[in-house]
């Protein structure tokens, strides 16, 4: 199987730690995670919330990339980018009308021939949790993880069609072959405020506290992640929180492939654990050798 | 008087010419691997070497023939006619065994009450023959007292000679054809002496014994036919191929509005051939059966005819799924019984 | 020679007005074999039914072809006409002029010329149809009741109250089912147990019930009116013959502390035990799978307890034969465990509603005070979730079970009585409230006893601390809530019991994707299935509530009892038999009969030598449904009123004219 | 009218045809479906004629062939859907035999759109009237039946055969086969030896029964052993001498397994010697069965012949390829190809003479009342006879490829068998003569069997 690498464009900025700790992993396991050539904007949330069109056809114009470049999967990290992906192949496969708009639009065939990835799914179904296992250096034993997948890797469940929508465990499987302990919290499928952490800081501040204080509450010792804005509102927020709450958490919020890069022996500076507010690196000091 | 006898370059030129007459001809053609009777209007599409599968049987007793038809109304039944024969024929090609078995047919046919369905096919057949250069392992025309250029049945017989061939008439029928022939047929006349024991002499050796006729009525009650029938199946193979059995069944067939009379080949080795609509059957086993071909061929027609209804084409023995010899069981037989 | 009458009804104009009757008659008469043709106004009126009986008495006729409306409309009121006039009442034969042609062609020409070919073709068959006699069958009048819950109760006690033998075989040790468990019964909170308990006695008391406990149904072997049914009677370790119901084996077990399967898991048992108070029969039944004797082969403290010596570790399974006509399945329900949902987590507090109904009853663990089952404490705050896994296609059950809505109310009505000032929410979809005084039950446990209703789903359950966090939507607020409980009680789907499919299929009875068994109409034969002389009352056929059961298995007792009133069983002659001279005995037909019609008839001469085995069908079970005709190779098998014969000639009249 | 036209349609006038559709339907939903259209007065094309018969599983293919023979032009079989049936699985069964059916007709060129199917509930009234209309309309689209069955002319004849193959040098068993026999014979273990014998023409074998110790001899062993002969076990051989030995090839014992599985012996009755075989001659080349062929073991023996067995690779398609070769013909080619060859069908029956499992004490071939077959040797009834002789062995035949070998007219009936198990093979997951407990795959039904011919 031929897969291309999708980042998009908060793994080449905010989240380039994702991106850094993704393509860490991935050398280690000689899982080959070549960009997509010419990659360009999913859409986000801007592009569906001003056309429908525009937002499926920005996703089909990667997927046409692909399918050019003769990749039978794009696999994707940041869960923005996954959900716009994977709904834009779901949308023209179900709605004829619109595929025919969106070949018109990319003057070319809806490319329905190239599926969409998260990373995670990469290393559950394509890798294998025991191929995973066998190849941790250091087990994260006694760390205690809270996993936290936010809304947009499992929903709406029947586009994503990615675990269990309402209790999801791929990342929880993930991490536990990689020997971590990951707790049962409530929060895991929570909103982080995406995207209102600009327009309504007030919003993502109480829910980021409720979501800090349920990890902090289950025992968690960091929180791990997989999309670059739930990183940012968790990591970056807590100040505010505290500021604005008292409630003081200094629980690090890390990406899941952060925390698998250590397994494998990959260094702090090497998966980017230099780059966030909260520093992870004195709770994970015990596994940086 | 026309010349009794002819000479002509070929088989395949004398067919040329007869197809040139402006007649239709039935010859053999290669089907689907196999050598069969069927209908030719270019000379190259017959093939004059080796022996059909099937005899030449077939275009005067035909495998379905309608005898009538019927339509019903309310009340009372409409009677339809039976079929309608094909346009005269000429039947080229046929090998002396095969014409024999005609010959025999003719016999059995003719025979008073005549049957008119037969006759009247048999009526626009001419019978062109082919003597036999080539025989098979299976063939055994002079254990039954033919020969690879016997003349029964044929109407003309064509015999290849080293050079050309000698064409016999032998019947009004077959004068009738040379006289539209013109200059393919040379007057002339060959002794085929030579190419019968050429012939002969290519032939496994075959004989049936002496008395076989007696000697088989003898053995009826014999135990030993069960032995000798045990591999035989019961398929209809052998009548079917074979030039001389000519058993038939009579059957309906029918809806609401009318239907017809069919006149169909049967096979007595079939379970079905004797049954009884009471359920009993006179030939309950395949060693009854198997006697039954035995004796019909070698025994009961001999004593009424002074021949054996087999024409010594071995398509039977060659056919057979099990490998079951008719000469070899009849003799068999009837020296078990001496 | 065949006359066939052939008699063409106008149905006022519903028929003539697009097809032209007479010319059809006209024509009709001209079918070969038709010896009288006819139409009128009304065939299925008195003066049409007249007609037939006086065309077949005059005309000498020999079938009888009648072109109307469909044969499930009218079949029967021909075939009787027929019938009355000597004629029997399998040459009757209809071709549908009216649904199949008039109704659907508005083409005269077209629609005239095809009811002329519809008749052809009856004629046709008619002509070959055969004089069919009823098949009558001997039978055993006594009944089979599997399932000793209220519904099997119901009906044995039913049956058995009418003068006839019952065998009722109840899988646990004790009679009484899921109605043994509750607390009280909405909507009249009546107390279970005490209308329970006596019934339960009344069976065990009563001279026609042969009661099997702890007993289970191994095989089922014949038809209507003839089952042979295998029941394995399972070792109880206990001699029953002696065993007084003392106990004191009971309080002697070194095991105490294993799960009651009475309590719902709420209540402990010893390894021998008897499964409550009130068990019918009062007898202990040893446990095998956790009696230490069993599973370490020492310890025999019950032995040594029982003053009857009636402990017998020796006891194996027995197997009985039973002989009875009709069976009665009543293998209830179950319900799903709290733990369907992921994100509600499996919390010790986190409870189903039947685990509720045994902290509530005043026979529980809790002697009917409700505790939490992790620290015993009385909940102060308590959430009911209704629909916890019903009409949830995605992740439970598409369809609704049916009792929730109502024991949701009456939970939070009884948890209000016995907590006064606890709080009950109740989180609901919408409230089903359809028997009798239902609605009025609800309100007032909204409005009266203040359960707090709030209509939304549960999104999360967690554990804080002492508590359950519970998060939930309120749709006609428009707000999320977060519900701080010391107990929930989820109302989980309703399923049949496990194992009843394996019953169903061993009783030939289909079931749905969920397990619960097909009636044979949903709205005209709810209480019958496809296998003639099989019944089915209460839960195993679909989620219902206690009134409902006992009205089905009060039907299913009338059914049964009805199936006992003649002296033999008169059954369609549409059957198919075996031409036992061709027959190759490959038993094709055996493996595709779904009613276990074909037999091994045995063919011996007049010495009594063995000659061959061959296929025979039972036609007291043959439903007639001809799979067997067209496997059987040989065409050895043919259907009465559907043969081959019949078959080939409609096909053969399907010409045009 | 001519006599032709009361049974068989002549060509009709395609300026006044209209299709005519026969409809096989079940009593109890697409009948009761039907006549609620008419409730609903639901207009539909009047070309459609009903045929009612209580369930889908009464539908015999027969009846379907027959409709055809009286001028059908297409014919539409409908039952319950999956789950409604009245006889609870009738049409489940149904279904497992028309997927064999409608691949059976695919593979003799009959148009699709001359036979369909369709679950119709009680309550799809509407639903029938569609599937009426849209039925006409495709027959309307293909035009009327060519009454071409019975009259074909010339026709390409191509060689299918992957290249003909040299037959390997036969195995030399000869002398432990009659040390063994004799052993057998002699041990009164059996009471007949079945084996292959020298025929009566040069290089041919045939069957030989063994009664003595002292014949052995006669047994004899090479590449010339063709017949399969597990199927003289039903032809009275058990009945005549006892206990049975029979020597068997691989193909064979398939057969010996079917019979066991339909109960026509019982395994004690037989004693089976195995013989190992690389290969038999057919037409002077390998026969076609054994360019496939992986076993040269026979599985199910009581003893087996030793023999060193080279290993040949099974690298041929055989049949297989002949049957897509046949696929890629357009159906009226296809039907050509197979009239062809239908038409020079004696009706000798020789291939159900030497079908192991052709074991009917009355094939219905033979049966009058009613007549299932029509008994004239033409297009109509050679057309019946060779449909209702594959659909008998579709999901039981083993492929010893007998009948192909007997036949007279070289009609390619090995071709529908392999097209036939492979049907059964993809669809139902089963191969014939394997496992003697499993149950024949047209007795028996999975509710998931697809079902995409079906409307």
């Amino acid at each position: 199987m031929s897969v291309a690498f999708y980042p998009g464009c908060s793994l080449h900025g905010t989240g380039n730690d994702y991106a850094q700790s993704a393509h860490a992993v991935c050398q280690r396991l000689g899982l080959d995670l070549t960009e997509l050539e010419g990659w360009t904007c999913c859409g986000s949330t801007p592009a569906h919330n001003t056309s429908a069109l525009l937002s499926v056809a920005l996703s089909a114009q990667n997927l046409r990339l692909a399918s050019d470049q003769q990749r039978d999967s794009l696999v994707v990290a940041c869960a923005a980018c996954f959900n716009r992906l994977r709904s834009a192949r779901h949308e023209m496969a179900h709605d004829e009308v619109l595929r025919g708009r969106v070949e018109h639009v990319l003057e070319a065939p809806a490319p329905l021939d190239v599926r969409v990835d998260h990373l995670l799914e990469l290393l559950l179904d394509t890798y294998g949790l025991d191929a995973l296992a066998a190849r941790v250096r250091r087990p994260l034993t006694g760390l205690k993880v809270a996993c936290y997948y936010g809304c947009l890797l499992v929903r709406p469940p029947e586009v994503m069609a990615f675990d269990d929508a309402e209790h999801p465990t791929s990342m929880d499987r993930v991490l536990a072959a990689c020997g971590a302990e990951t707790v049962d919290w409530p929060g895991k499928t929570e909103c982080c405020g995406a995207n209102l952490s600009l327009s309504r800081s007030d919003i993502v501040v109480s829910l980021v506290d409720r979501l800090l204080d349920q990890a902090k509450r289950a025992g968690a010792d960091v929180v791990a992640v997989a999309c670059p804005l739930c990183q940012a509102n968790l990591d970056v927020r807590q100040t505010d929180v505290t500021a604005q709450t008292g409630h003081r958490y200094d629980l690090p919020a890390v990406y899941f492939t952060q925390l698998v890069g250590l397994a494998l022996g990959a260094g702090a500076d090497e998966l980017g654990l230099d780059k966030s507010f909260v520093d992870s690196r004195p709770t994970l000091a015990g596994w940086l050798s | 008087m026309s010349p009794t006898t002819y000479l002509a370059d070929s088989a395949q030129a004398v067919l040329t010419a007869i197809l040139a007459a402006g007649q239709r001809v039935v010859a053999p053609v290669e089907q689907a691997g196999l050598l069969a009777f069927a209908h030719v209007e270019q000379a190259e599409q017959a093939q004059l070497i080796g022996q059909t599968r099937a005899s030449a049987k077939e275009l005067a007793f035909p495998r379905t023939q309608r005898l009538f038809g019927y339509r019903f109304g309310n009340p009372g039944v409409e009677l339809l006619p039976g079929e309608e024969p094909p346009a005269p024929t000429v039947l080229f090609g046929v090998r002396p065994c095969d014409a024999a078995g005609l010959a025999i047919l003719d016999g059995v046919f003719g025979a008073e009450p005549a049957d008119a369905p037969y006759l009247a096919r048999r009526a626009r057949i001419t019978v062109v023959g082919l003597s036999c250069d080539q025989p098979q392992a299976h063939c055994a025309c002079t254990a039954v007292g033919l020969s690879p250029t016997a003349t029964d049945g044929s109407d003309l017989l064509l015999t290849p000679l080293a050079e050309g061939v000698l064409v016999e008439v032998l019947t009004a029928r077959g004068a009738a054809l040379v006289d539209l022939l013109g200059e393919a047929l040379r007057p002339g006349a060959a002794d085929k002496a030579e190419v019968t024991a050429r012939a002969e002499a290519a032939m496994a050796p075959r004989a049936l014994p002496a008395g076989l006729a007696d000697g088989l009525a003898a053995a009826f009650g014999e135990a030993a036919w069960a032995d000798a029938a045990a591999r035989c199946l019961g398929c209809g193979t052998c009548a079917f191929v074979c030039p001389t059995c000519h058993c038939f069944d009579v059957v309906d067939e029918s809806n609401l509005r009318g239907g017809q009379r069919l006149r169909v080949w049967d096979a007595c080795q079939f379970g079905l051939f004797t049954l009884h609509a009471s359920g009993h059957n006179p030939r309950a086993d395949q060693a009854a059966r198997y006697r039954q071909r035995a004796l019909h061929k070698f025994s009961y027609y001999p004593r009424a005819h002074g021949r054996p209804m087999c024409v010594g084409c071995g398509r039977c023995v060659n056919a057979c799924p099990a490998g079951m010899d008719i000469f070899e069981v009849a003799a068999t037989a009837a020296a078990g019984q001496g | 020679m065949a006359r066939i009458g052939v008699f063409i009804c106008h149905c006022g104009e519903n028929i003539a007005r697009n097809v032209d009757v007479d010319r059809v008659a006209e024509a009709a008469a001209q079918i070969p074999g038709v010896a009288h043709a006819e139409s009128y106004r009304y065939m299925c009126s008195d003066p049409g039914q007249r007609k037939i009986r006086e065309a077949i008495v005059a005309q000498g006729l020999t079938g009888i072809v009648v072109a109307a409306c469909s044969p499930h409309m009218h079949e029967n009121t021909f075939q009787n006409a027929v019938e009355g006039a000597g004629l029997n009442r399998y040459l009757c034969e209809m071709a549908n002029l009216r649904e199949h042609c008039s109704w659907v062609h508005s083409d005269r020409e077209e629609a005239t010329s095809k009811a002329l070919e519809l008749i052809a073709i009856m004629v046709e068959k008619v002509k070959r149809n055969q004089p069919l006699a009823p098949i009558r069958v001997p039978m055993t009048k006594r009944a089979l009741v599997i399932g000793g819950g209220i519904a099997g109760i119901q009906a044995a006690l039913d049956i058995a109250n009418a003068g006839r033998d019952v065998v009722l075989v109840e899988r646990e040790p004790s009679i009484g089912g899921h109605m043994a468990q509750l607390s009280e019964t909405f909507p009249t909170l009546d107390c279970s147990q005490c209308i329970m308990t006596p019934r339960m006695v009344e069976v065990k008391n009563h001279p026609r019930i042969q009661l099997y406990t702890y007993a289970e149904v191994e095989a089922v072997d014949g038809y209507v009116g003839n089952f042979t049914v295998t029941i394995r009677r399972r070792a109880r370790s206990v001699d029953e013959s002696k065993c007084t119901g003392c106990g004191a084996c009971t309080q002697r077990c070194p095991q105490k502390k294993i799960a009651s399967e009475f309590d719902a898991g709420m209540g402990q048992r010893p390894a021998i035990f008897i499964p409550f108070a009130q068990a019918v029969p009062n007898l202990p039944v040893i446990d095998r799978t956790r009696c230490t004797m069993f599973l370490k082969g020492k310890c025999g403290l019950c032995a040594k307890a029982c003053p009857a010596g009636c402990i017998d570790y020796e006891q194996t399974d027995t197997l009985v034969t039973e002989e009875v006509g009709a069976i009665v399945m009543a293998t209830g329900f179950d319900v799903q465990p709290p733990t369907l949902y992921p994100e509600y987590g499996s919390d010790p507090d986190i409870i189903n509603g039947l685990q509720f109904e045994r902290l509530l009853s005043a026979s529980g663990p809790t002697a009917g005070e409700p505790r939490r089952p992790s620290n015993g404490e009385v909940p102060r705050s308590v959430v009911f979730v209704a629909c916890a896994g019903s009409r949830d296609p995605a992740r439970g059950v598409p369809y609704c079970s049916s009792i929730c809505c109502m024991y949701t109310a009456k939970h939070a009505l009884l948890y209000k009585h016995k907590v006064h000032d606890g709080q009950a929410y109740v989180f609901y979809m919408d409230i089903r409230a359809a028997g009798k005084n239902y609605d009025a039950f609800v309100h007032r446990v909204i409005a009266e006893e203040g359960a707090q209703y709030l209509r939304g789903r549960v999104s999360r359950i967690y554990r804080d601390g002492d508590q359950l966090v519970v998060r939930g939507a309120d749709t006609l607020s428009g707000t999320a809530l977060t519900i701080r409980a010391d107990l929930v009680v989820l109302a989980t789907a309703v399923t049949p019991r496990p194992g009843s499919d394996a019953l169903a299929q061993k009783l030939s009875v289909p079931y749905d994707a969920f397990g619960f068994a097909s009636e044979a109409h949903p709205k005209l034969r709810p209480v019958e299935t496809n296998t003639a002389g099989v019944f089915l009352a209460g839960t195993c056929q679909a989620p219902r509530d206690i009134p409902d059961t006992v009205a089905q298995a009060g039907g299913c007792a009338a059914k049964v009892l009805a199936l006992f009133s003649a002296d033999q069983l008169e059954r369609e002659p549409v059957v198919s038999r075996v031409n036992e001279a061709t027959c190759v005995a490959c038993f094709d037909c055996e493996r595709v009969c779904p009613f276990h019609a074909p037999e091994h008839r045995e063919l011996r001469n007049r010495a009594g030598d063995l000659l061959r085995v061959v296929s025979h069908i039972n036609e007291g079970v043959c439903a007639g449904c001809g799979l067997c005709v067209v496997t059987c190779r040989s065409h050895s098998i043919d259907l009465a009123g559907f043969s081959d014969e019949q078959t080939f000639a409609e096909i053969g009249a399907l010409a045009p004219f | 009218m001519s006599t032709e036209t009361l049974l068989t349609p002549s060509a009709p006038d395609t300026a006044t045809w209209k299709p005519r559709l026969v409809a096989f339907v079940c009593n109890w939903c697409t009948y009761t479906g039907a006549d609620l259209a008419g409730t609903s007065r639901t207009e539909y094309p009047a070309n459609v004629r009903i045929v009612r018969l209580p369930c889908s599983g009464r539908i015999d293919p027969h009846f379907i062939i027959r409709a055809f023979e009286q001028g059908a032009d297409g014919v539409l079989v409908s039952g319950c859907h999956p789950g409604d049936c009245h006889y609870t699985a009738g049409n489940y069964h149904a279904r497992r035999k028309f997927m064999v059916l409608h691949a059976l007709a695919e593979f003799l060129g009959i148009e699709p759109e001359r036979l369909q199917f369709s679950w119709v509930s009680a309550a799809e009234g509407r639903k029938w009237a569609d599937v009426v209309s849209d039925v006409v309309a495709g027959l309307l689209r293909v035009g009327p039946v060519q009454p071409t069955w019975g009259g074909a002319g010339e026709l390409p004849v191509r060689s299918l055969s992957e290249p003909p193959r040299p037959v390997p040098e036969p195995l030399d068993v000869v002398g432990e086969l009659r040390a063994t026999a004799q052993r057998w014979l002699s041990d009164c273990r059996v009471d007949v030896f079945v084996g292959y014998g020298q025929g009566s023409l040069p290089g041919r074998l045939r069957p030989a029964f063994i009664t003595s110790p002292d014949e052995v001899d006669q047994l004899v062993w090479n590449e010339h052993a063709v017949n399969n002969l597990a199927t003289y076990l039903t032809r009275g051989l058990v009945k005549r001498h006892g206990r049975v030995g029979l020597l068997v090839k691989s193909c064979d014992a398939r057969a010996v397994v079917g019979l066991l599985q339909e109960r026509q012996i019982e395994r004690e009755q037989v004693t089976l010697l195995g013989v190992p075989c690389i290969g038999v001659e057919v037409d002077g080349a390998l026969a076609p069965k054994c360019h496939t062929c992986d076993s040269a073991w026979p599985a199910l023996v009581d003893e087996v012949l030793s023999a060193e067995v080279p290993l040949t690779p099974v690298d041929g398609e055989g049949l297989a390829a002949e049957i897509a070769w046949v696929e890629k013909m357009s159906p009226a080619q296809r039907r050509a190809w197979w009239q062809a060859q239908f038409d020079r069908c004696l009706r000798c029956y020789a291939c159900r003479a030497v079908c192991p499992l052709c074991y009917c004490s009355q094939c219905i071939a033979d049966q009058s009342r009613p007549q299932w077959v029509s008994k004239s040797s033409d297009g109509r009834g050679n057309l019946a006879w060779n449909l209702v002789r594959a659909f008998h062995l579709a999901g039981r035949c083993v492929g010893c490829g007998e009948c192909t070998r007997v036949c007279p007219s070289n009609i390619r009936l090995d071709l529908l068998n392999a097209k036939l198990a492979q049907v059964v093979r993809d669809e139902f997951g089963y191969v014939a003569g394997g496992d003697p407990d499993l149950p024949p795959p047209l007795t028996t039904y999975l509710l998931e069997d697809h079902e995409e011919f079906i409307r």
